[in-house]
């Protein structure tokens, strides 16, 4: 099958129903952009959380419907889990992995990520200065600053593996000891880490850790006094995927759409929005790239590793 | 051309050996049906008479078929309603019968109307008919007027009487009454007792119909039904249980007796001489219908209040009884004047005096003779002593 | 023959009919869950089950869970039957106002709920907190604690217990108190020894129906209990369900089943409490309408009930409704920057008018006309039997709710999505999953007012030739009608609010309100949240008083 | 040491110029309670009659506090606990007295012995009494053995007597009773009077007694009020209000009485002559109170079926009057048998026979002659022809 022959077969299908976990936002920008290149494409999307959205998926899957012509997600659990779930993606029937560079490239054929994040600290630039951040926050490992007790958040690390993920590596550079110095700030765990970027906003907290810029997007865009900043030693790097399942009913079309979110156009809107891109490029609006080294974050844990930091941070497992 | 209904044979409410047992709150069983079998003709009215408790209510329940009984059956109008051997249970809405609860059971959002035409409603009464009839049975129970009131809104004794005209309206063939008149005023009572028997004269229904009211039970009855814990102990027509009373019990639960234990001295064929701590006193043979008139028997001498008499002197007639008493206190009582004496023995009797001008008399502590005629006295067996 | 024929009156085949489609909307997904768990796919699913039991966290989430919802069904009980009970049996009557206030916590949707606590009770930003400062005590209030959790959920499970109360006060005979008075029973007296003792069981059905729905709140622990480190049931069933991959169903069921039995429990003290013929009923004999004379207390109730309503309903509307007008939630209220963008991003940008408000408003007012309906016929049918099928049903309608909606939720895209249903998507399964999840607080409802009406007053129209159709019609619901719509207005509520179904169900083409809450929740701003829940408290507020408007016109006594 | 109580000088309940309203549905209004002045002596118990609808339970709701009257004033042991006027109301629980309700209204969800403890409880007794008082009370009312029975599992004659028994433990000394026996048989109806009187006397307590029952309105009532619509048409003893009725209404409430319409054609010191279509009838000076004896005036006579004799003679005595009649029809009623007949002009009168053996003499059809002794008959005003 060559992309021109996926690309008729597509306009045929004439749509596509994409579970994605982007904000509407993101996603409708996304979609018009489509459109315009595809008139003969219509795309609609339901958004879920992550978790949701696999359990919802694989409850259909399970009952033998598959309604999903496209996953895109902000985990990669299930496409790792199931592969054998999804169409393999290959330049033959996603071209663009042969046009573009991928930069961070996923664990198996069944998926490809479309959008990375950089783990920040999310801070309410009223209450810290540059100054503060400069003294207090150069590196990661000086969140056990007793500059911040009483004054930091954790996000919920029960609630997504990006947060466990990101846990285990601080354990992996700076120790267990470290999780003691940090402890003795007494953090605040917060339930999600949108929500908290308002209570730092509103001044519950100084800094809130590990958050990415779009969780604050909307808060940020009303003017709140809220920054991101980027402390050395780690850059945790949580991303997003998409993968075709395999029964769809518009595969081709899916592939269609799939392609085009690696497009330099999809990118750029990506960046918009924060994130970011998956492939080489260099566009005004996608100023800010992946440094050379990075931690990617993991999508499967093993739970002995997760329950051993949740009681590292006071938490039952 | 109208084709007059063959009267009913058999009769209309057959009731053969019904049992229904409570279990009470602390474990213990209680049977206020037991073994009841009971018949009421068609167009009769049999009145049950009990005291408070000895399950007259539930039998009505039973025969609505409110209540499901243990055992026995229950044949209305030929159908069998009720049989715990087969197994059939008809429920109250298919039995056709109406009753006047005890509770009245007027439904709080209706209103008085509305209450009483609920019955003609759900028999499908033609609807151009009901208004006309709801509006005559309300003034027939004397309630006209009311109609557009909420139960809530109308005396006790209003609404006990939207109760009966609910019962009424329909024109069933069965009615059961659970003490339909006793929160109305005894003119009224009067006056509802003449409808009813009209209406029955008129309609025609049978029924069963529960009171305390003795009036009523002798006048509306074509027979009495004298319970007793969930036993029939009395039945037969008014005159007869009250004036030949089967038992001290019945004597007692039906209107006022005097009740004076004895023994019998002699016999003969006009009657016999029975002896107590009271005296001497003749009965004569119709009295002795209820006992074995053997000498020696212990019975009980039933007298009633009114036929017996206060006198200074006793009586010469041969067929009067002629107790000494010692008159204990009067009571006021309206038509009469009830006047307790001490016969011998300490055994206490009372007379009903009418006329007031005798009254002064007999104060309390005056000495007296009580007479009775032989014909007015009755023996029901006794306990022995 | 004949006599089974007999006995299978109209309204028993209903009966049969809703209790046919009980079995098939609750008991054919969940066993097929259940046994696609055991047998299909990994297996094993018993042996994870029982594993939950095993776990360290087992224990301190269940006293966690006990102490929550147990305080505050207790606090909200004691609140709402006193507050019922002024209001509709004294002379401390605030009217129309004491009918609509105490329910308005109920609808505003728990996210927004617990959201405005957290706007007025978070420690150093929370508006009272504010206002506090300025005293000169150094009061502090801290919503993110085991008080502010129990006093949430506590002022959100008040309206059930309000209006399940209050219907059944309406109908409590005059005479019984009025007895009480003649015997020199001072009015709290009456209160504690007469009103509320007769009519225990609607107290019961209050307990069960806020035992269940404090038990399955996932919003208010979620954004309160986090950060309080309390951790309830419902947070971590959504853990199991979402963390990782593959979600843990088995997990999560097995914590469902422990809610299952609590529920049971309630369920059958609430049985036998309405059967034992020892509560007041709506009797055959009337008599009058008088209220309670509270004399002196008259004021301090009004000014007591008017304070707690005012702190419950005006206040967290208060603080969503600043929060709604400012560009971002903050303590330091800023007059003049107050405006309507987030009304704006709400209607506009969060789909909240494409179609979702309407799609909404039918799914719910359809959703909660069956629901009451199968409620209605279920609670009617069991008063007069005693039977097995009949105890089934109602257990069933009842207990239903100790299942987790996200549970529920999946266990009716396996059973429906697919063959031969090909549901997946429609409004038809969201429809039915609704009916589903949100039947027992109606239920609950139906229950409780139905079994207040004298047993003397069927029988009297069974007596009057009134098939059991008929004693419905004309007799039971015309009597049980301000319950029945209790029942209604919170069914209708939940249904509005509804998180869990909508997210696993709805299509792309057929959104409901929940999702706009959902989507704004995870990624949007409190100001738009507030917005949405301020306007969703309106349109609640409008429907809730068409109901009881409807009602009014019915429920003449 | 003990200090007796002085007796109470005034009244125990002093109710003046009492009026209540109430709005029917429809808008009319209605007033139950018109200008009512009524007093109760201490230890007196004043018997409320009257036909239903009257207004009875409304005054007693007024008196108890249940109800705000629009006017008037009530004192009760000398405390002013309500007055119009100066805008006092004490409510219910502040009066302390004690009510029988028409509907009981029994606590449904206390056994009967809580019922009953209930009072005691509430006026804080010590605890260790209450059991005993309980039980005792529950024997005196004859429901004992049903301590642990809830209401809803006793029939409705017993629950009648628990919620007397609740009235009466707790010794209060105005008791409102409001048909407290109309649902148990006469029999514990005779006993309970009994039991009363003979608690009035041990402990004394002033009552308001509404009844439908002659027998307990004359036996009870050391006075009887009639109501009539809102307003006392009669307040004196038994005695006089049954012998000395003021009016007809009266004298048709009280008993069962034969009024004719007549005018009065002689008067003398010996009485009055008086002509009517029934013939003439001889009137004693007594019967003269309640009337201007002024000749042609019309009015009321009013006879008592138990004072009317049927013979086939006239009588030849000089205080008998004797009027020709005609035997309409019988009516067993268990003490006597209820002749009606007609006299002159088709007036209607009914005769009470107790010996059932002269019934047969008197056949429906039969002429005879009722005659009546001049002492035994009252005038009453009549209304204008
Ligand atoms: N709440 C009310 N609203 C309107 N009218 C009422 C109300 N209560 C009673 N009435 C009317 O007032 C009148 C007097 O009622 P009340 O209950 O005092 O009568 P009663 O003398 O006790 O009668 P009964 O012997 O039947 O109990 C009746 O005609 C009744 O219809
Ligand atoms: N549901 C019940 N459970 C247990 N016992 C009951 C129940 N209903 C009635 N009883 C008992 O059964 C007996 C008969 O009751 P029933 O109501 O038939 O009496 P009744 O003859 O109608 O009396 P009354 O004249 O007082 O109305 C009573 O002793 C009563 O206590
Ligand atoms: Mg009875
Ligand atoms: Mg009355």
């Amino acid at each position: 099958q060559s992309p021109e022959d996926i690309l008729a077969a597509a306009k045929a299908e004439g749509e596509v129903l994409v579970y994605t976990s982007s904000p509407d936002a993101e996603m409708e920008a996304k979609i018009a952009a489509f459109e315009a290149s595809f008139p003969e494409i219509r795309v609609t999307h339901i958004r879920l959380p992550s978790g949701q959205l696999f359990t919802r998926f694989i409850s259909e899957h399970d009952a033998g419907v598959t309604q999903a012509d496209l996953l895109a997600a902000h985990s990669s659990a299930l496409f790792q889990e199931r592969p054998e779930l999804f169409v393999p993606l290959t330049p033959e029937n996603l071209p663009v992995l042969g046009e573009q560079q991928i930069i961070v490239t996923p664990e198996n054929a069944s998926y490809q990520i479309f959008s990375n994040d950089i783990q920040l600290v999310t801070y309410n630039t009223d209450t810290v200065s540059q100054d503060d951040l400069d003294a207090h926050l150069a590196s990661w490992e000086d969140l056990a600053d007793p500059r911040w007790k009483n004054k930091v958040a954790l996000v919920d690390p029960r609630n997504s593996a990006n947060q466990v993920s990101f846990l285990l590596n601080m354990e992996r550079l700076y120790g267990d000891e470290w999780f003691t110095g940090f402890m003795a700030n007494e953090p605040e765990i917060v339930g999600t880490a949108s929500s908290a970027s308002q209570q730092v906003a509103a001044g519950a907290f100084d800094i809130l850790v590990p958050t990415i810029p779009s969780q604050s997007a909307a808060v940020r865009e009303q003017g709140a006094p809220i920054g991101m900043y980027s402390p050395e030693g780690l850059s945790h790097v949580t991303s997003a995927g998409f993968a075709v399942p395999e029964g769809a009913a518009h595969k081709n079309a899916a592939l269609v759409f799939a392609n085009w979110l690696l497009s330099p156009e999809a990118q750029v809107i990506q960046c918009e929005f924060s994130g970011v891109p998956n492939i080489g490029i260099e566009d005004a609006a996608c100023a800010k790239l992946l440094p050379e080294e990075f931690t990617p974050a993991r999508d499967v844990i093993p739970a002995e590793d997760a329950e051993r930091v949740f009681g590292l941070v006071g938490l039952q497992p | 051309m109208v084709i007059a209904a063959a009267p009913a044979k058999s009769p209309r409410i057959e009731i053969t050996n019904l049992v229904k047992r409570y279990r009470r709150e602390g474990g213990a069983s209680i049977t206020p049906v037991n073994d009841i079998s009971l018949e009421v003709a068609g167009d009769e009215l049999v009145v049950l008479l009990g005291p408070s408790g000895c399950g007259k209510t539930t039998l009505l329940r039973c025969v609505a078929g409110l209540e499901r009984p243990d055992e026995g059956e229950i044949v209305i109008d030929g159908k069998v309603v009720f049989s715990a051997k087969r197994g059939i249970y008809l429920p109250a809405e298919q039995r056709e019968l109406s009753m006047v609860f005890q509770s009245y059971a007027l439904w709080p959002h209706m209103t008085v109307a509305q209450n009483v035409a609920y019955p003609l409603q759900s028999r499908r009464a033609p609807a151009g008919d009901i208004g006309a009839r709801v509006s005559k049975v309300l003034a027939m129970v004397g309630v006209a007027g009311l109609e557009q009131q909420y139960p809530s809104q109308i005396s006790g004794g209003q609404q006990q009487r939207v109760a009966l005209a609910r019962a009424l309206v329909s024109g069933s063939s069965v009615v059961l009454f659970d003490e339909p008149l006793s929160n109305v005023d005894a003119q009224v009572r009067a006056q509802l007792r003449f409808e009813l028997q009209s209406m029955q004269r008129s309609l025609g229904f049978s029924g069963l119909y529960v009171t305390h009211d003795q009036t009523e039970a002798m006048e509306l009855g074509h027979r009495v039904a004298v319970l007793d814990a969930g036993v029939v102990a009395a039945l037969d027509t008014p005159r007869n249980v009250y004036n030949r009373p089967p038992s001290d019990y019945v004597a007692r639960f039906v209107g006022v007796a005097n009740i004076w234990p004895g023994a019998i001295a002699a016999t003969g064929p006009e009657g016999a001489m029975v002896e107590g701590a009271f005296g001497r006193i003749a009965v004569a043979p119709e009295g002795l219908a209820n006992v074995e008139a053997a000498n020696g028997r212990s019975v009980g001498v039933v007298t009633r209040p009114e036929n017996l008499r206060l006198s200074h002197a006793a009586s010469e007639q041969a067929e009067h009884s002629s107790l000494p008493a010692r008159v204990v206190t009067q009571m006021f009582s309206g038509a009469h004047t009830e006047v307790v004496v001490e016969l011998g023995g300490g055994v206490l009797a009372t007379v009903w005096v009418q006329d007031q001008s005798r009254l002064e008399a007999f104060p309390a502590g005056a000495e007296a003779f009580v007479t009775i005629a032989h014909r007015q006295v009755v023996l029901v067996p006794g306990t022995a002593p | 023959m004949t006599a089974l024929v007999a006995r299978l009156r109209p309204f028993t085949l209903l009966t049969l009919l809703c209790a046919a489609l009980i079995a098939v909307l609750l008991f054919y997904p969940l066993g097929r869950m259940v046994h696609s768990l055991a047998f299909g796919g990994t297996g094993g699913g018993f042996s994870d089950a029982l594993g939950v039991l095993t776990q360290p966290w087992l224990a301190p989430v269940l006293f966690n869970t006990f102490v929550i919802v147990g305080s505050s069904t207790v606090l909200a009980l004691a609140i709402g039957a006193v507050m019922a009970w002024g209001n509709v049996r004294t002379n401390a009557s605030i009217g129309m106002l004491g009918t609509l206030l105490p329910i308005i916590p109920l609808l505003i949707p728990n996210v927004a709920l617990a959201i405005g606590w957290v706007f007025l009770g978070a420690p150093r930003v929370g508006f009272l907190n504010g206002l506090l400062a300025l005293l000169p005590f150094g009061l502090e209030l801290n919503i993110y604690s085991w008080g502010g959790l129990i006093f949430v959920y506590t002022i959100n499970a008040v309206p059930y217990v309000y209006l399940i109360v209050s219907a059944a006060l309406r109908n409590l005979d005059p005479a019984l108190e009025e007895a009480a008075r003649i015997n020199g029973a001072a009015p709290l007296r009456i209160l504690r020894t007469v009103s509320l003792p007769a009519i225990r069981p609607a107290l019961i059905s209050a307990a069960l129906l806020v035992t269940i729905t404090s038990l399955g709140v996932y919003s208010i622990p979620s954004v309160i209990a986090t950060t309080a480190k309390i951790d309830v049931l419902t947070t971590r069933i959504v853990f199991l369900l979402n963390r990782d991959f593959p979600p843990k169903l088995a997990e999560a069921q097995a914590l469902g089943i422990i809610m299952l039995l609590a529920v049971l429990a309630l369920w059958w003290i609430e049985v036998r409490m309405t059967r034992s013929g020892k509560a007041a009923t709506v009797g055959g004999r009337a008599t009058s309408t008088g209220v309670i004379d509270l004399g002196g207390w008259k004021w301090p109730f009004r000014l007591g009930s008017l304070a707690y309503l005012a702190m419950t309903s005006i206040v967290p509307i208060g603080a969503l409704l600043i929060v709604s007008l400012q560009p971002f939630w903050t303590p330091k209220i800023n007059w003049l920057a107050l405006n309507f963008g987030n009304y704006h991003q709400a209607l506009f940008v969060n789909r909240l008018v494409s179609g979702s408000l309407g799609n909404s408003l039918f799914l719910s007012g359809t959703g909660a006309v069956i629901a009451m309906v199968i409620a209605i016929v279920v609670a009617i049918f069991s008063i007069n039997r005693f039977g097995l099928l009949s105890s089934l049903v109602d257990g069933a309608i009842k207990s239903s709710a100790a299942i987790p909606n996200m549970i529920l939720a999946v266990a009716f895209l396996s059973a429906f999505a697919g063959a031969p249903f090909f549901l997946s998507g429609t409004t038809t399964i969201l429809l039915m999953a609704f009916v589903v999840m949100y039947l027992p607080p109606g239920a609950i409802a139906a229950s409780a007012t139905v079994n207040q009406i004298g047993r003397d007053l069927r029988e009297a129209s069974s007596i009057a030739g009134a098939g059991e159709g008929r004693t419905v019609r004309k007799v039971i619901v015309p009597l049980a009608i301000p319950g029945f719509l209790s029942g209604m207005a919170i069914v209708f509520v939940h249904m509005m609010g509804d998180l869990s179904a909508a997210a696993l169900l709805s299509g792309p083409n057929n959104p409901v309100v929940g999702f706009a809450i959902l989507s704004v929740w995870e990624a949007g701003t409190f100001g738009v949240l507030a917005a949405l829940s301020v306007m969703l408290c309106i349109i609640n507020i409008g429907v809730i008083g068409l109901i009881f408007g409807v009602g009014r016109l019915f429920g003449r006594r």
